[in-house]
């Protein structure tokens, strides 16, 4: 669950993390209310999960009222990557001396957090990393210990951090490093971490990253999350437990199955025999009559859909349950055809049902076989 | 004598007097595996399906002598109880549950090593040597005894794998739900020298998938310890970067960190055979034995 | 350093742990102060360092002032074993249910904390585990993690401790655990833990024992020690920074070394012999004329004391800054046989200063020779 | 090629910029030990004897590829510098200080466990390998080559037999001080195999002392482990029990725990030869070799 900007600096600000604070709007409403109340410059920094808002004009400076109304209004009505700017960001204007980078991510290979550090900032670490591979320091941590003193000591003296700046340094690592764990995150990144006119350190610009399986604790960023998800498909199927999936902005196929590798063992072959595939729903565990035709409505509600492929391989399923639940939910996608591999207990049962129902179903045997009968459907 | 468990393993049930946990419980016992005690805290003195139920595992080992233990516990409190199994001594945890928050497992992930613990999962089917003992909930229906052993991140295709070896009439030794979650307890290169000492297993079939460097690690493992033959299939390969998909771990960094291509090519690289599916890759296995 | 019950007494109410309170006095005048002040009846308890005060008449009960001053009197003037009465703790008399046990301390072999319950308390841990071993709970802990739940829910459950006794009983566990490790104990423990009148359960008698090693972040135990040190050498050497270990209480033979091995090994070769040693300062590092003038002066103050083995064995050490040491020192100690072994540096130097020194001294080469030389002395 | 140190081991003396560590520090580095780096929190970027110093382990290991580290670092400061050494992954960690506290020896000896490092001491003279190299303060000029291993918790009950052996022409292969404070890091089972390992050693000295159980517990292995010949001593036989000796380790319980007929029983149980004091034991030695 990436965090919008704004969302970030929430965060920093609750930890207490020297930031550049701002005002955020959800409408030209609430822009308006502002009029007269701000200090210029200022910068407007629309709010979308995606990089390059840079490039697309997602962030300009309005230097009075009038330019800022201006703007907002050409900013909410912009969109980005094809999502649309709900937020805009307004933070102050800020003069740097310097512009540095830190962040705690997640090293999967050893499977510890790690700590990056660079002197250097204001571009992606990987750019960072080619231009001063010596003023980086990167450390690996124990997850079963405090983040240690001597690791910081470490950081600033293999990176040669000036003295003057170390004691605003350690507090700010102590402080994205407790914001790192108590929030459950992937990444928590300052970038540029920047050098103000009094020598102080601030955070200019955050990314923060929250592991998906600890929102249960995090009452705030679920609901954040439902606010700004676009896509309705995927809280309409979360309501049902099923997980919606968008795989490509174009395709004409939905991929249905009852766990992550099966799904992605069909869009694999799906693919080689050269079609598309737009979406896909993971059923999870205990494939229901009910969820079947849950799965099957919200595959066909996707506009780009004309086919659908459900393939169920489940060792202790039962197949006429399946099938009941293809048999209760013809009616909701009945423009939509559908290929459908089944595998499990009482599976004859479950096909002499399929076969009494009406609408363009194929039934395949086995998972190669469907893909070829979609290619034949799909006359590829 | 299968290397995880087998006829002899005296498994805990953590969590059996959940819905799960019972239905399970009672699959594993007719099974044949020897479930000789359940864990759920507040509910000690009881008894599930004639196991005697304990408030705490350190209760259950010292009463049971049990010496392996599964966890039927919901993500959210999957930390607490592998957390409890592993301080407490257990020398096998299995977990089940799909979704556990990335930094408590990788707490777990450091502590069993620390601890000397094998921790198989999160997001396992378990394991099982077919004939012997399950600790998991896979459908044993379509698991028979025979020489090829596997580990899986993904179950579904697992079983679609085990399925069509069925046909064929190829059984497994041992089969081990490594989990598809971000960070496995054990992974495949903590998993393979057991393969390869394991007499009963005569070639090793890795079903990874996109995401992470496990099947990287594997590769580097294989190329300087394992004589057997290895069989690969790499599921996600046609998946666009940075998508994510049900599985937490199946996910390729924006700068491809974690694709397909990498690891197929490493594997090769280390003399590993490369499947296409599930049915090439049953083709494969056949060839070979 | 094993505190008195009244000080283990005031760390459990500093901990909250609920305890039979009571006043302490260390002198008549206090305890005269109590007059009309106190609720009866009420114990006496005589505060001293050792075991087995209730047969020797260290407790005792009063049921009014003028028995509480008789009493008292008489216990001030008492000695048990050697030990002068200088505290007597004086808690109110509390009708009990129950006795029970609980303990937390070390377990040298596993190199763990490890705690031990049991619902039959009263007596020593050793007789509960000879009369009732199934209803004793002992749990090897781990260092480097917290006191967890399910340790204290296994010891309940492997005891069968009744219910209504659980929720006070974790609490307490957890509240003594806290006493044991912020405190640095090597022994922490409640016998008998009551129950009473009410069903609460409650400390009636307490040891703490704490690990002298970590008493320079202790100071208040720091002051208690130094306060109820009886052999005022000890303080004595320690302000040379020389320890002093009584050995017997007698014998004639004094061993001074640089090394506790060597002082073990020098008393193992000096019994064995025959002959028997009242009490060793070992010199630790850094043997320097003066340390020596201060440890031979120490050492011939002790009235037991007639010879002085000095057994020094240093590596890089200099003899002729030891000889110096003996040669300045000889004042202090006439009256005293001294046999020196010396080895080290500039061995030849040192016994050159030591021969033109006068008294009884007599240098041995080695430590068996040194050993026989004291038994010729000694006549033994 | 000795096991702990030799003339190839990169050394930190954490505490260099101290009295003692510099002291060392030169005695060391005249007898060719490799000191290659000091760590001071504070006094990162100087020198001391031409060695360069830095504020942090991690920094020492990356810069000079240091492998093992010697704490002159004061008892009361000594756990936090062997939790930064073993935490920065150094596999070899000796500390000197004597007395420290012994609820932070418990954490640091399965901290060391945990992470795989080796720890020795504290309250030990180091370790050192006669013509090799030392780590520690003990005055190598009584030490030389040759091939008995000797392991001691006593400091100068150990100088005294190497100063005995020496004047009959014996040598010692590795001589590791384990320290006479109540935890020691690495026990002296846990350093024999190392010994039994090693071709330089011909036989084994323990010289051991009353209290604990860790001549129990290596007589318990010597038995099931060790062929080389093993001679040991047990001091402090004549200390009255619950008498408590400079040693924080050297004390036996009022019930007679750690008593030296016990330790001595259990040896002589295992094959053990024990000696009746220093001299003894270097006739003993030289009786077997």
């Amino acid at each position: 669950m990436k965090l919008l900007e704004y969302k970030a600096h929430e965060i920093f600000e609750k930890y207490d993390l020297p930031c550049r604070s701002g005002n955020v709007v959800g409408s030209m409403e609430e822009l308006t209310k502002l009029r007269g109340k701000m200090k210029y410059p200022l910068v407007l920094k629309a709010q979308v999960q995606t990089g390059g808002r840079g490039k697309a004009g997602g962030i300009q400076f309005a230097s009075g009222d009038s330019e800022l109304l201006k703007k907002g209004k050409a900013m909410f009505e912009m969109k980005i990557k094809d999502l649309p700017v709900k937020y805009i960001f307004l933070p102050e204007m800020i003069e740097l001396k310097k512009e540095m980078y830190l962040s705690f991510t997640l090293d999967r290979k050893h499977k510890k957090p790690v700590m990056i550090f660079s002197p250097e900032g204001g571009v992606e670490i990987n750019e960072i990393a080619g231009k001063h591979p010596d003023k980086i320091a990167k450390v690996l941590l124990g997850p079963l210990e405090p983040l240690n003193d001597f690791v910081i000591q470490y950081a600033m003296d293999k990176t040669g951090l000036e003295q003057n700046y170390r004691s605003d340094f350690k507090d700010i690592c102590r402080k994205l490093y407790n914001i790192f764990i108590d929030m459950d995150c992937m990444l928590a990144e300052i970038n540029p971490l920047i050098v103000d006119d009094n020598n102080k350190l601030m955070a200019l610009d955050g990314k923060i990253d929250i592991d998906d399986n600890s929102l249960f604790r995090h009452d705030d960023i679920r609901e954040f999350r439902d606010d700004i998800e676009e896509n309705k498909l995927i809280p309409e199927a979360r309501k049902f437990n099923l997980l919606y999936i968008p795989i490509n902005n174009e395709g004409n196929i939905a991929v249905i199955s009852n766990g992550s590798g099966m799904i992605m063992s069909s869009i694999d072959l799906i693919t080689k025999r050269g079609m598309t595939v737009t979406c896909a729903l993971d059923l999870g565990g205990g494939a229901t009559a009910d969820r079947i035709t849950e799965s099957l409505r919200i595959a066909a509600s996707n506009p780009l859909v004309d086919t659908i492929f459900m393939n169920i391989f489940g060792g202790i399923t039962r197949c006429d349950e399946i099938a009941r639940g293809v048999e209760n939910g013809i009616g909701l996608f009945a423009d939509t055809k559908l290929v459908i591999r089944l595998e499990g207990t009482n599976k004859e049962k479950g096909l002499e049902i399929i076969a009494g129902v009406r609408g363009s179903i194929k039934i395949a045997e086995g998972l190669k076989n469907g893909v070829e009968i979609l290619a034949q459907e799909l006359k590829v | 004598m299968s290397f995880f468990i087998d006829e002899n393993t005296k498994l805990i049930v953590q969590g059996i007097t959940g819905r799960e946990g019972t239905f399970h419980t009672e699959q594993m016992l007719e099974y044949g595996t020897k479930v000789v005690a359940g864990v759920t805290p507040g509910k000690g003195g009881g008894e599930v399906l004639g196991v005697p139920v304990f408030n705490t595992v350190m209760e259950a080992m010292e009463e049971t002598d049990a010496n392996a233990t599964l966890l039927f516990v919901p993500p959210k409190f999957m930390y607490k109880a592998a957390y409890e199994a592993i301080i407490s001594g257990i020398p096998l945890v299995i977990t089940i549950a799909e979704g556990v928050p990335v930094h408590e497992m990788l707490k777990l992930h450091h502590l069993a090593k620390e601890k000397g613990c094998r921790l198989i999962g999160p997001n396992s089917f378990g394991v099982i040597s077919p004939g012997k003992a399950k600790a998991g909930f896979m459908a044993h229906r379509i698991f028979m005894p025979g020489n090829v052993g596997i580990m899986s991140r993904s179950a579904t295709n697992c079983y679609e794998t085990v399925f069509l070896l069925k046909q064929k009439g190829i059984g497994q030794s041992t089969v081990v739900g490594v989990g598809g979650d971000m960070v496995p307890g054990s992974t495949f290169a903590d998993i393979l020298p057991f393969f390869e000492n394991d007499p009963d297993t005569k070639i090793i079939v890795l079903i990874g998938e996109i995401g992470g460097s496990e099947e990287e690690l594997a590769a580097a493992y294989i190329k300087e310890h394992i004589t057997k033959p290895v069989v690969a299939l790499i599921a996600g390969k046609n998946v666009p970067n940075d998508t994510s998909m049900g599985h937490a771990g199946a996910i390729v960094s924006p700068d491809g960190e974690g694709s397909a291509e990498k690891k197929e090519a490493e594997l090769r690289n280390s003399g590993v055979h490369i499947a296409e599916g599930t049915e090439d890759l049953v083709e494969i296995l056949a060839d070979l034995l």
